[in-house]
């Protein structure tokens, strides 16, 4: 599936998305933080159809998925 | 008034810094309106902070835009449910390079009285920097970066 | 900024309601001052109330302007030294005719963060209408007119 | 000495201004209240150079003195 990334996790992956294949919400966190270099020190939020979630969920492939550092609005 | 009516898809999101005269011809929408009584208007204005000795020169705004707008649309509509004397709220926040001094940010109510509009806007105001994906660069004036973080 | 100054003498009072390009203007001065993070305004319009079946066309504004200037250079202190990081505080009220929709005041406060802006500009709000020597005679409809008192 | 009239207390006495002898702030107000109809009725305040004041004073006739009815500004 496609994550999207922003702000300093953009940066840090050099890149504005990547694909990667993940069977639940944790899963896709551990496969994230060994492609991503720092990102497991990071602050950052996990999205599912533009809504943060904490806990562990199945991800059937077709949500959209991003991942959130810090919020710096206003 | 179409912006009273919280259920409409909007975005919240403009290219640039917001013209000081823009904050101006919204206010005089709202002559045409004599329920209310008062406007309270917040305005965000780029900082040059300090950051280890370094001044910030500008913020570069990205968000992400679809979600942003969503949560724009959830927190217009516990606005509305706290406040239902509202007449009219607008938000708008900025995208790209702000310099220091411009305007990156403005929430608009109006009521009958000042009460509702005034906490309206100190909700909207902080909600907004709780819960909306806007991410802010700030370029320093050697050529690096920070990123900045809501407390 | 001669206005973080709170004891120069000043004349809040304008002749007629306040053009909202006015405040468009307001805000246009202070991109200079890049210390600033927030503005925070405050506009009173005049509302189009219904008294006893007749409604409120316009208000006529009368002060004791000596006594209201007075009052107002005590109030700005009490604002900065409450609130001492404001960097700017503005206020304007007008005397004459104001029609309903019209503005007829003007609150209008900067600082480095949003809280002490907020804070100072609903305080100043409150007590300007507590504590200066302005009269309000609303015209109604039908040629008669009410005497408005704050409550 | 000069008293200032303000909104509705210089509609009922149809002046901005009066002429009135007083030694004291409240036999100002009993004088003013014989000359100003209805103004016993009404919630007003005094002002001896530009400050309220609630309690009896005594007045040289060099002050400047206002009648104020209800506050409407904002």
């Amino acid at each position: 599936m496609k994550v999207l990334l922003f702000g300093l996790i953009a940066e840090k992956a050099n890149a504005s998305e990547l694909l990667v294949t993940a069977a639940s919400t944790h899963a896709l966190k551990r496969s994230l933080e060994v492609r991503i270099p720092g990102l497991e020190q990071l602050s950052y939020a996990l999205a599912v159809d533009r809504v943060i979630v904490h806990e562990d969920r199945p991800l059937t492939g077709n949500e959209e998925v991003a991942l959130l550092p810090p919020f710096a609005g206003g | 008034m179409s912006d009273a009516k919280p259920h409409r898809k909007r975005d919240i999101f403009v290219e640039g810094a917001i013209p000081p005269s823009f904050i101006g011809e919204s206010i005089a929408k709202h002559a045409s309106q004599t329920a209310i009584g008062g406007h309270e208007i917040f305005l965000g204005q780029v900082r040059a902070d300090r950051i280890d000795g370094r001044t910030v020169e500008a913020i570069e705004y990205t968000a992400y835009r679809d979600m942003a707008n969503e949560q724009m649309t959830i927190i217009r509509e516990e606005a509305f449910a706290r406040w239902p004397e509202i007449t009219c709220l607008h938000v708008h926040h900025s995208l790209g390079t702000i310099r220091a001094g411009e305007l990156c940010f403005m929430v608009f109510a109006s009521a009958p009285h000042r009460q509702e509009a005034r906490e309206a806007v100190t909700f909207v105001t902080d909600e907004v920097k709780k819960r909306l994906p806007i991410f802010g660069k700030e370029i320093l004036g050697d050529g690096d970066h920070h990123w900045k973080a809501n407390p």
